[in-house]
């Protein structure tokens, strides 16, 4: 037999004779013979795990693990190594939702304190037990305002925001019959007065702005919060997980609703996925809230325990009522952020920020030392991303770096301009040699112009 | 150890990081360089701990848990397989786990190349033309799914299709992918065998039904044998057919959605290809369609060129781009979906093979049936026939013990068994639902059988034994009214009581 | 879950393993090519499992078991201390793991430079010249350090050099040690204050003696005052002094045994330098000379030399060789030792840095001081003085109960804690050894504190609780007399009684 | 303060009160002033983990794992991903010796298994719970083999016997006192006259022989154990452990003792450790075998369990009286070989040497299809491992397909002498990449001889 199966011929026979059956056949007799898959399928003969790795080995050699100077919604931050190794735990890994609490109270508890430490960062009152990646948990606040506000289906989004999540927004809002406004950008933030116009219409369910932004820079919402709530419209903030441990929070904004992706609290990169999205909301809200959340209780002895809750907001009891459909999370990737945030704990996560900002700020300077470099939103604060214009070619400035150093010199987001993102895994030295070449490329660049 | 949370065990100035030294902090400060205004005005109340201690609590918290590997695992609905570990082994590759997803693409290559072909192999599993892996989960398939279906019938201008049909039997999150797509849920009764009523169906057929979802086998587990009469119906009114993947498992080698009349369709691979549940996440929920209708798949999409090799020895090889762009139906994710997950996909396919496969729908089917024929003496059957992957009791055959599905649930805790999922599908009262997977050995089922049998005795000679259950677990049974009426969810709040 | 051997969960034609097709089996088939007098006669009956039987039992037989990562593990003279994780992903990486002992020097670089900076690093933590890491464990670097004194002797042509001297208290495999490399045991007692007996020691010293063996602190913690005057002795009689490394966790940051008088010494690096213990092993004990002794050290060893850089721009880069060739000693391993436990140590030492390494001592020291003085009421303290990583309780104070060492060790376990060291050192009836190391919390010793007050009050007012532990654990007190007098150490003795 | 230590400045202070003492210095009032080390250690600063990571990516990139055609004591044999993943369970690697039964039934009840697996594998009736490594173990069997015999102090030791078998055997005897006497070789096996004739003697407490030996060979030991146990002397016999799964037993040659190296049962190849030694002997000999042994028992409810046994043999009871000193096993590698063998089984070893089998004589056939490679010993049954002489630059050819296939081309064991060795690792497709570059090497070479 194989690895997977443990049925002997001896086991078949004697399991198919207690259902009074002769053949495996049997077991599909209701299925009509022309509905029946009689063909072997078109896929490669089984590989032994030496040849899977061989594959993989192949594959990998076409892939080139990179320096990342690239942020845009998903980050190279530090995880320690006692992160992976109790993710790994299998007691953990190969559990499913939390339905028996009896014996699921591992998973239970750490999400528990994973709604506690989000709960924390975004200076909110709840957090739910997660949702699949920053840009649908967007869209599931998009909907849970809608939801709120009863009748309303308007809601704005600034230009500001990512555009990765921007999109994901849209596509929900067109088929949730929501419709999507645009505030505008002015120069790299939300234009406060088309804000203010828009949400006076008094039918704006919620506004969505992200802290920092697309651009990384960190704008100022002083009194959106109330301009919001004096139109009945709720506030929601997008942030990059990891900023919130040093940056004014959603909940000193007075957003109604926090969410984003947690990705950059110690979740590896994963080519895109799997992140974690985070939502976080008032009290007030939680029932409006969509996605499981755990609770504390007690037992019959009445020992302190946890258990999932409110579970009458769910899609598998409200069905077609439901306002949300999400049934699976990202609960192991919540595991990865409670043991990322238990170990850096309240002073770890600032020193990620400083070292992040002192780093990006280097950068700038030091890449702004040669003219052909210039920053596309100057004076505008930021934390560790930047827009930079470059009066050259990025494509080419790219290769090279990603050629000779292994470093992926941001993200190009317009033609003249780059994305650029430093984080506490990329030291001075990298900084400096990252400068260094990019003089050096513009400058023979200039050579064969003349 | 049980009960301590890791806020308890803080104390101010440990700390379990370490960070390099910061070469630049004197030139720059955050605190002096944003304005304070933009800046938390108190740090998070954040656990401050040591590493040791960190390690020994997650440890010990993962000890109050059960997973696959601890012991069966017979939950309906949820195909809880066996996680190979290669599969774990692969996905944790440095040199794909460490990819951004907007890295050059001559970098990322090899990562591409996967996601392809782990897309093509499950279009030849399903029986469809092309799928996009971008869903991070099954209802997040579903809702993309439909979201497909909207956007085909949209494309022809064919608007007023806002009708879906579902079988009372369904998934929760059927409807509830439905109502956010916004689409207006009719459902549809079944008869009495389980299967879905078709006379009850042709009345709901006119020029307004989007389509109908299904799940098949259906969550009772049965074949829906009128398929392809149903089929034909909703196509013939100009609706397209979904499936709900959720139960595919029973179908690997014995059957194709895509032969059954299936338009658009979703799988889970944390549940038919074997990626680790996690939890309760992250799973990965693929969406196919057939011939004619992957213009409608969302983007970003990976996209194969055929490049002719540089000389006439070599042989071509591909290169692979990913299409951001615009389409009619925008993206449902930021990047690529779940990769990880579907490193661990592909890895299980490639191990598999198609020799091996085939064998799991009937191993599956073997294993579903051996316990259902083993236990129908005990427990109430209300459906007889041949099940596939799973089936349904209505709770012990003897009613008068006053001994509830949910007590049979909480006594194979003390046993070393997960119980089956309860309460589900809403069609029976006391509803236990079965599904050992294809990995369980007969030994396993036997000493499952022989413990059901045991509980059932108990309910008759010392009924309150099983209704106290469970005994010898971490905690005994929980108060979930309390926590519903007065959540208490964070530690802050906790503290507060 | 508790009991079954994976022979018990066997049947016949399972297979838990997947191998390549052999393409080459048609023409090259073992039973053929080799003369059957040559091939075994039959099977040996290994286990036929499945992967996830094998998967289940494992996990399952874990969680029957206690590690560091579990709780305190107070063991004396084992030093168990944290074994970080970040030390086993280095020791993983498949840029070392996957290196074989043999191949190419050119293709070893790496390695070869992780096991001369080691080397360098461990000369200058415990002031020695030069370490060999070859040895595979502490006992195996006392052995390899007795040869290494006895080689010197040797050398100088002075034969007669075949005793040698260690203290009553000593670890036994001092003198096992001493046996094994053909050297005659002199034990020199100790005062009552635990100390050696200088006085005691003079006499025993002439120009037979090959050298003294001694662990500072020694096993009741105790650091060796006199040890310069010892040391000044030995060496004028012509001996050389050999160090246990087995304690030297204390004196990190402190003291460092090369400038104690020491000549030869070895270090557990499973001990002080936090490798994990496994169950009993592997370890590693790598053994460092005092200046003028280096060449006495095993074969093979790892050579750094310098290599001028091609231009001068270029820093000089060093370039490493393994020395296989004979010397006097010879070798007492194979290769290079155990090489992912040197990983693991060496990621310590770069983790820790010169800053932290010298913290790591006196908190160890703080932590035994502060369970020593906080139990001495309630446990008798024969030796009340200024202990360093370890001491030595001889049970509890009140003796009347009848309640022993064993009995308060087994009732540690319902508690949740490892049990100390018991009855060793010899010196006490009913020693209890206890060491704490520098990685466990005041609240952790509080705990720990608190249980041993409990045991005491336990032992006083209900004895024959504490006589009957443990009571919690998976299973109760063992017969280790049957075991003995019938030895029963393979399933097959088993099913054959 | 330190991520490894958890004590707070607060927590010093209140430790230190308890104590009776005022600073950390207090601790050591017991160690001479003149004593003490003053200074701050060489070495270098504390790494965090970013730079620990890319510190070994730098010393990492020195190294170049190859594919290994080499095996002279060390295999690189598959290992199932189960196998890894069993062994990092913190309970299993965090754990000490188990002392306390209690808590340790799982580390006492895979050595049980191991011990019984081993014992199977040589066909001897008992097996200790593990030795350092190969090396070593046939040193304590020449040890136990003396003491077993108590007044012999000689050992015969065969030419054939992989050298770094014998250095070691003959450090240890040498030291012991033990007289180490070579028998010759003819034809790459072990001179059956020489070893009659050295044996006859009457004071020879032991034979070592090995199957295979060093040059792969499987050795016929016919009546060599009569004619040992004619004269009073224990054969002990040093195996590869893999081969046991089908090459004739120890225990069906006779011997006494069987020895060797488990490593090739799973274990990494570590660049050299940690590997593992196996030793096994019969029921008589038991009390005389050194190292730890776990037996049968039962405990108080009478359950069956599991505990060390028989320590009244070990050097912590026997002292100065003891005839070996190992305390320290290599426990963790025994639980690789238990899970690994539990995995493959009866039929899975069986396989995995009919590849290597296979492997092994078709690299012998087709490489001496070029009349430049001849096998050195010709006619001689072999498993896996092969010797051939090389008329041509073994060391360029050993660099070329480092260099070009990253292929380690076997051992130089002698100026024309390469010993060989194919694992199922390596398939056909590289075998033949291997024979096609030597035949284009060699080639080559004639072509600028010329």
């Amino acid at each position: 037999m194989f690895k997977y199966f443990p049925h002997t011929e001896g086991d078949i026979k004697a399991m198919l004779n207690t259902c009074g059956m002769s053949s495996l056949d049997d077991l599909y007799s209701d299925i009509p013979q022309e509905l029946q898959f009689k063909r072997e399928y078109a896929l490669p003969d089984a590989m032994s795990e030496i040849e899977v790795r061989k594959f993989f080995d192949e594959l990998g050699a076409k892939n080139q693990p990179l320096k990342c100077m690239i942020g845009a919604g998903c980050y190279d931050h530090y995880s320690p190594a006692v992160v992976k190794s109790i993710v790994e735990r299998s007691e953990f890994l190969t559990s499913y939702t939390p339905y028996q609490a009896e014996i699921s109270q591992g998973t239970l508890q750490y999400i528990f304190e994973y709604q506690s430490m989000m709960a924390e960062l975004t200076g909110m009152e709840v957090s739910n037990a997660s949702m699949y990646d920053g840009c649908t948990a967007t869209a599931e606040a998009m909907m849970m305002a809608c939801a709120a506000s009863r009748k309303r289906n308007k809601v704005l989004i600034s230009a500001t925001v990512n555009p990765v999540v921007t999109r994901v927004v849209e596509t929900y809002a067109k088929y949730h019959g929501v419709q999507v406004v645009t505030i505008d950008e002015r120069d790299g933030v939300t234009d406060k007065a088309d804000f203010e116009a828009k949400v006076a219409a008094d039918d704006v369910a919620g506004v969505i702005v992200s802290a920092p932004n697309f651009y990384g820079i960190v704008e100022d919402y002083t009194g959106w919060a109330d301009t919001c709530h004096k139109h009945k419209t709720l506030f929601i903030i997008n942030s990059v997980a990891s900023a919130l441990g040093v940056l004014k929070t959603p909940g000193e904004w007075g957003a109604d609703i926090a969410v984003g992706d947690g990705q950059s609290l110690g979740i590896p990169m994963n080519f895109g996925g799997p992140f974690v999205g985070y939502m976080c909301t008032s009290k007030k809200l939680i029932r409006k809230m969509p996605g499981r959340i755990v609770g504390q209780t007690h037992d019959l002895d009445g020992k302190r325990t946890f258990v999932l809750t409110l579970q009458a907001r769910e899609q598998h009891i409200r069905r077609e009522k439901a306002t949300s459909n999400i049934c699976s999370n990202e609960s192991l990737m919540a595991l990865y952020i409670t043991v990322y945030l238990a170990l850096m704990g309240k002073q770890g996560l600032k020193e990620v920020n400083q070292l992040s900002y002192s780093g990006a700020h280097y950068l700038a300077d030091r890449l702004t030392d040669n003219p052909h470099f210039t920053m596309r939103y100057p004076g505008k604060p930021f934390l560790n991303e930047f827009a930079v214009r470059v009066d050259g070619d990025i494509d080419a400035l790219q290769r090279q770096l990603r050629e000779t150093q292994g470093v992926q010199f941001g993200l190009k987001i317009a033609p003249d301009t780059l994305l650029l993102c430093v984080t506490e895994t990329i030291s001075k030295q990298d900084i400096d040699n990252v400068v260094e070449m990019c003089n050096h490329v513009i400058e023979r660049e200039e050579i064969e112009n003349e | 150890y049980y009960g301590k949370l890791i806020f308890e065990l803080s104390k101010p100035g440990r700390v379990g990081y370490s960070l390099p030294k910061n070469e630049l902090s004197g030139e720059y400060r955050m605190s002096e360089g944003l304005p304070a205004e933009l800046l938390r005005n108190s740090d998070p109340a954040l656990p401050e701990c040591d590493e040791l201690t960190v390690v020994r609590h997650y440890t010990n918290m993962s000890n109050n848990n059960f997973g696959v590997d601890t012991g069966f695992y017979p939950l309906g609905s949820c195909t809880m397989k066996y996680n190979p570990k290669i599969n774990d082994e692969m996905a944790a590759r440095r040199d794909f786990a460490s990819l951004h997803p907007l890295q050059a693409v001559e970098s990322v290559q090899g990562a591409l190349e996967v996601y392809y072909n782990l897309q093509c192999s499950l279009a030849e599993i399903a029986g469809m033309s092309e799928f996009t892996l971008n869903p991070f989960a099954g209802a997040h398939g579903e809702l993309t799914g439909l979201m497909i279906i909207r956007s085909y019938h949209m494309s022809r201008g064919d608007d007023k299709r806002t009708k879906i049909i579902i079988p009372d039997s369904a998934h929760g999150t059927n409807p509830a992918s439905s109502a956010v797509c916004g689409l207006d849920v009719v459902e549809v009764k079944s008869r009495p065998d389980g299967t879905v009523d078709v006379d009850a169906l042709k009345p709901l057929l006119d020029d307004t039904v989007a389509g109908m979802m299904m799940t098949n086998p259906n969550t009772l587990g049965l074949f829906e044998h009128n398929i392809a009469e149903i089929a034909k119906l909703v196509h013939a009114c100009g609706g397209l057919m979904y499936y709900d993947g959720a139960n595919l498992n029973p179908m690997l080698g014995k059957c194709r959605p895509g032969d059954l009349g299936f338009d658009v369709m979703h799988i889970n691979l944390h549940k038919t290809f074997s990626t680790p549940h996690g939890g309760g996440g992250p799973g990965s929920g693929p969406v196919g369609v057939r011939a004619g209708l992957e213009k409608f798949l969302p983007n970003p999409r990976v996209v194969r060129h055929e490049v002719a090799a540089d000389n006439d020895d070599e042989a071509a090889t591909p290169e692979f781009t990913i299409d951001f762009g615009d389409d009619a139906l925008g993206s449902i994710s930021g990047f690529l979906g779940n990769f990880a997950v579907q490193m661990r996909a592909y890895t299980y396919i490639l191990t598999l093979g198609h020799e091996h496969l085939k064998m799991v729908g009937p191993l599956a089917t073997l294993n579903a049936n051996y316990i259902k024929e083993s236990l129908k003496n005990d427990y109430e059957l209300p459906i007889p026939t041949v099940c596939k992957h799973e089936f349904v009791f209505n709770g012990l055959k003897d009613k008068s013990t006053g001994v509830t599905t949910m007590d049979v649930a909480k006594r194979l805790l003390d046993y070393g068994y997960h119980a089956p999922t309860i309460y589900f599908p809403l069609l029976f009262h006391e509803a236990l639902m079965i599904e050992p997977c294809e990995n369980e050995s007969k030994e396993t089922l036997d000493g499952f059988i022989a413990v059901m049998h045991k509980i059932a005795q108990e309910a008759r000679e010392n009924p309150d034994l099983v209704k106290g259950a469970p005994h010898t677990t971490p905690v005994r049974r929980l108060d979930d009214t309390q926590a519903a009426l007065h959540p208490v969810v964070t530690y802050k709040e906790l503290t507060e009581q």
